[in-house]
């Protein structure tokens, strides 16, 4: 499968995404639509091999969870996006869907804030449980002090 | 649980896997092959070095201490004072003040804080005055951690007390350079500059 | 870093003898660092595991924000600090993935050399940690560990003489290296890389049909193709499940396609298929090392002037992945540029961290000595879990 | 001299030279491994580090005494004391040369292997007292481990006995004047190799150290306990080791048989034992530990199996030649 059928039968299956590149085929998809692309990137394009998860965030337009799958053995690369909108910060999980969504979306509520429904135990992973702030946070200060420094 | 291997997993798992051979020759052949080798290692000469009565060799790009040298002809400090290398300097651990001057700038003040030092040699890269270069030694042990907060002073004495390493920001610049010119075999170039350097301090 | 009781926990038959709930870290001998995985235990059997990391979070990621492409890369080493050479590579292959940077094929030369020395290095330590780990300090793994040490130093006397340091190199920079191999590097090298081979060849008949080593390794900690995969076990891991992927192969970069390597698979998904496949890489390593010796051409070693200020280097706007095969899998480098001297956002993919994430899948159902041995073959770098 | 004096002259020499000796041991064993591992060792207290040994005792005699706040005192505090009598007490029945020795006792054999096993109590209590995971742990593993181990130790040691046909360790070793054990065909040789396992088995070293497994339980029973109490634990060990050594050195190497003159003889029965010493050493530094279910299945399906059909065989071939004796 090349990168252009993967990117017709995405658009097939899911017509409000936009994807764009071969390597990898980036996929921007609404956040209702998080979970059936990943699931449609699992099941039926055969992307078992999950990457990573992460987020990024563009200030005043809102937060973007990516999330990286491979294909290994067909050699195809998605990067799955989705545009969680101004303000808001909750996202679906894909814990059902890869079951190693569920370090890297505590990762991701650890640093951004972005609390992932339906993940079973979503705490900090790399800072302390009493931390203040989500430091990747484009709003998180990076010289000032912050309350529990230590 | 879905989410984990069980117990029966882990078990048949286990029993899925290849099987050492119960032969009892082959078992005694390894663990007789195993006492041979530590057995030719007990022959080996060790590898310790007597490090503080011998001092291991360091090579001519060693990235040590960091000190401020003088310029070779002149005598002056080489510093101009132009705060390149604070602005580098990734766990910013450079503070230079610069002192105007008619003929060249000075640096009035030079701090290093030597205890959050990386030694990425990236302050000496981009000095365009030769003037911060490293050394060939790291001991500078110290109980105190104040007294690793070298001024200018110090790091003049430093570049006094010991061997200077081979880089220096124009020979590093000199050798990552684009071809501006064909460049005969670089490698070469370069241990042409590395015998030279090593021995004398850098003019600018 | 939480206390939270875990609530992942398998009932495996509980009989109803008393549960024993046991710290294995963050201060813990074999905890390859700082690590803290909350053991249940019934007898020596471990139930349940709460895997706790972070101890180690320096915030690279915000860090990188704040820093530019000219200062990361030497910063870039302290992700990974056992195999610092190949997360600075990551990083510079991000920038330059961006910013459509050639490098010189000399350049790319030297990367694959210092990129497969340093999986050398590494794996070494691995080998050594791991026979330690299940060997003990007082035993023959601390023979091995010894023997392992030993022979990385001569790796890392190659780098010193390279760079001038030992543990983080700051080797690569964006459009090229920072440093030209002086002369006489190359018999040099060749000297080390034979005589590794012929040592790598007394471990291997040291540890290969050991029935000690076999009982501990065999049929250990399992990893099904499916749960390495989910999961995203990369390197050595996935490729000891039966998973042949290898980014060398699969994406090459930096003219590893001029190379011949074999790319080791083995199906077991157990501690020795593990081992089997890092003591593969060893050879191959040395050979690609061989090979690149071998063909090394001349020229420029970087593209772009020798730096001179902190904001030259100017990436476009535009966002890309990259991904280096390092010592652990895939290192991954996520980087988006907003036109400026430093990247608008950085997201590490370390290997370890996801490989780390395997284990509260695979601990419950063996014993304690067993998560050490586990532990080992996953061979956790927290400077890159927690990043 | 007080009357009551006299039987306690003999013991104090042999519990000072031992207690000598064991120091040294520490120095001759690190030394050692050390080569071993193409390092050079213990180096800068003395010359060569020979003076290494007394600094260290030194340094445990200083250390501050911590007991954990939640330990059982008593046990905690009496343990060492139980793990170091029996270690020291092994060394009683060891003829030195002939004639040389505590106490010669006719059952001299049994003697030390049923003390030797007592020390089992004081790891117990050790892992107990400390009232520390990781101790627990390690004292489970402790009572299993010697347990299962002191059985093929005990058969391993009764064909040397079968052969000379005494249980008294001075007739043990005349009896090899003309044939050192290991010398005799095939039985000698797999008794001594069984002899060597079960004695690094019994004696918690590697590959066999499950209780103190310090990957794993940190030191295993000793981790609460530091200073003087350590370097009690420590002792025991090494005497203990050692009591072995001479007792294989007894058993197979004909005890203080040797070229020279008579006096000589303890020191070729010290060498004797040295050079058992260094073989269990050699074994310790070359090979990983094994879990400890594979270690009970070690003992249990394989060892004990084999050191009891080797007695067997032994029986056979003393009843079959006549006479015990080689």
């Amino acid at each position: 499968m090349t990168a252009e059928e993967v990117r017709t039968r995405i658009a097939e299956q899911f017509p409000g995404a936009q994807s764009a590149g071969d390597a990898p085929v980036t996929v921007m998809v609404p956040a209702d639509a998080w979970v059936p692309l990943a699931r449609f990137a699992k099941e039926t394009l055969g992307c078992l091999f999950f990457s990573f998860l992460s987020a990024v965030d563009w200030k005043e337009e809102g937060l973007e969870v990516i999330a990286k799958v491979d294909n290994v053995d067909a050699g195809i690369s998605l990067l799955l996006k989705t545009r969680l909108g101004s303000g808001v910060s909750a996202c679906p999980s894909l814990t059902d869907v890869y079951r190693g969504a569920n370090w890297m979306e505590r990762e991701c509520y650890d640093m951004f804030g972005i609390r992932f429904e339906g993940h079973p135990d979503l705490r900090r992973i790399l800072l302390g449980d009493d931390w203040e702030g989500h430091p990747l946070l484009k709003s998180y200060p990076v010289d000032a002090p912050h309350p529990p420094y230590r | 649980m879905s989410d984990v291997q069980t117990a029966a997993d882990v078990r048949a798992l286990r029993d899925a896997a290849p099987r050492s051979s119960n032969d009892v020759g082959v078992i005694i052949r390894a663990v007789l092959g195993a006492m041979r080798i530590t057995l030719r290692n007990l022959f080996r000469k060790p590898v310790t070095v007597h490090y503080p009565d011998k001092e291991r060799i360091y090579p001519d790009r060693y990235r040590g201490l960091l000190a401020l040298v003088y310029e070779k002809d002149t005598g002056e400090e080489a510093c101009i004072g132009c705060r390149l290398c604070e602005y580098v300097c990734p766990p910013a651990v450079i503070k230079v003040e610069m002192l105007k001057s008619e003929k060249r700038n000075y640096a009035k003040t030079f701090t290093l804080e030597l205890y959050a030092c990386e030694f990425c040699e990236l302050c000496v890269q981009v000095c365009p005055t030769d003037a911060i270069v490293m050394m060939k030694s790291f001991d500078l042990s110290t109980t105190d951690r104040r007294e690793l907060l070298l001024d200018k002073d110090k790091l003049h004495a430093l570049g006094k007390r010991f061997e200077q390493s081979w880089a220096t920001g124009n020979k590093l610049r000199d050798m990552q350079g684009p071809p501006k010119q064909a460049r005969p075999a670089s490698a070469e170039a370069s241990a042409g500059k590395a015998e030279h350097g090593s021995q004398e301090a850098p003019g600018a | 870093m939480t206390t939270a009781a875990s609530p992942s926990r398998v009932e495996l038959d509980y009989t109803g003898s008393e549960r024993l709930t046991m710290n294995m870290g963050p201060q813990h001998p074999s905890a390859h660092g700082v690590f803290r995985a909350i053991l249940t235990l019934e007898g020596e059997q471990v139930v349940g595991v709460d895997a706790v990391i972070g101890y180690l979070h320096r915030c690279h990621e915000k860090l990188a924000e704040t820093l530019t492409y000219a200062q990361y890369p030497s910063i870039a080493s302290k992700t990974d600090y056992v195999a610092a050479m190949t997360s600075e590579f990551a990083y510079v292959r991000a920038a330059e993935m961006i910013g459509k940077i050639e490098v010189p094929k000399r350049a790319q030369y030297l990367r694959v050399i210092a990129a497969e020395l340093q999986r050398v290095a590494s794996h070494l330590l691995w080998l050594g940690t791991w026979c330690l780990d299940m060997g003990g300090a007082l035993g023959g793994g601390a023979t091995i560990f010894l023997y392992c040490i030993r022979e990385r130093e001569l790796v890392l006397d190659l780098f010193e003489s390279l760079v001038g340091a030992r543990l983080l190199y700051g080797f690569y920079q964006v459009g090229g290296v920072r440093y030209d191999i002086p002369s006489g590097w190359v018999e040099k090298c060749r000297e080390t890389v034979d005589l590794m081979d012929r040592r790598i060849d007394e471990y291997q008949r040291m540890l290969e049909e050991n029935p000690f080593f076999l009982v501990r390794t065999q049929g250990v900690g399992v990893i099904s193709r499916e749960l390495a995969q989910e999961v995203g076990i990369s390197g050595p891991l996935v490729r000891g499940s039966g998973v042949n992927y290898d980014i060398r192969r699969t994406d090459p970069y930096s003219s590893y396609e001029d190379f011949d390597f074999r790319v080791p698979v083995e199906t077991g998904g157990d501690c020795h298929a593990r081992y089997r496949v890092r003591m593969v890489e060893f050879r191959e390593s040395l050979n690609i090392v061989r090979q690149a010796l071998d063909r090394l051409p001349e020229g420029p070693i970087s593209s772009r002037p020798g730096l001179k200020s902190v904001a030259q280097i100017r990436i476009p706007k535009g966002e890309a992945y990259a991904r280096v095969e390092g010592a652990r899998g895939e290192v991954g480098c996520y980087l988006i540029a907003d036109g400026s001297a430093k990247p608008y956002r950085m997201k590490w993919r370390g290997a370890s961290f996801s490989n780390l994430a395997v284990l509260p899948h695979i601990i419950p159902g063996h014993k304690v000595a067993d998560v050490v041995a586990i532990m080992g073959s996953v061979d956790p770098v927290f400077g890159e879990v927690d990043r | 001299m007080p009357e009551w004096v006299s039987p306690l002259i003999a013991p104090f020499i042999v519990l000072n030279v031992v207690i000598g000796i064991v120091t040294y041991v520490t120095l001759l064993e690190r030394k050692f491994a050390a080569r071993m591992q193409s390092r050079i060792g213990p180096y800068r207290v003395g010359p060569h580090g020979l003076l290494q040994p007394i600094a260290d005792a030194i340094k445990l005699m200083m250390k501050e005494d911590i007991v954990p706040t939640a330990a059982d005192r008593p046990v905690y505090n009496l343990a060492p004391i139980v793990f170091l009598i029996p270690c020291m007490l092994i060394f009683a029945t060891i003829p030195f040369a002939p004639g040389l020795g505590v106490a010669d006792l006719n059952i001299g054999i049994l003697f030390f292997l049923a003390v030797s096993a007592m020390e089992i109590v004081g790891l117990f209590m050790a892992g107990w007292g400390s009232n520390n995971k990781y101790a627990l742990l390690s004292a489970m593993r402790a009572v299993n481990q010697v347990i299962s181990y002191d059985l093929p130790f005990i058969f391993a040691a009764l064909v040397p006995v079968l052969l000379a046909g005494s249980l008294r360790l001075s007739e043990i070793a005349a009896a090899q004047a003309g044939l050192w054990f290991v010398f005799y065909p095939v039985i000698g040789q797999l008794a001594f190799i069984a002899f060597i396992v079960s004695t690094v088995a019994a004696e918690n070293r590697a590959p066999f150290d499950i209780l103190e497994a310090e990957s794993e339980l940190v030191a295993g029973f000793r981790v609460e306990y530091s200073g003087m109490k350590f370097a009690i634990i420590q002792l025991g060990e090494y005497a203990h080791v050692i009591g072995a050594s001479f007792l294989g050195a007894l058993l197979f190497f004909g005890a203080w048989a040797g070229p020279g003159p008579e006096w000589l003889g303890p020191i070729w029965f010290l060498m004797k034992a040295m050079f058992v010493f260094l073989l269990v050493t050699w074994v310790r530094w070359s090979f990983v530990r094994i879990r400890v279910d594979q270690i009970l299945a070690l003992s249990w399906k394989a060892l004990l199996p084999a050191t009891l059909a080797l007695l067997v065989a032994t029986a056979v071939v003393v009843v079959w030649r006549g006479t015990p004796g080689v």
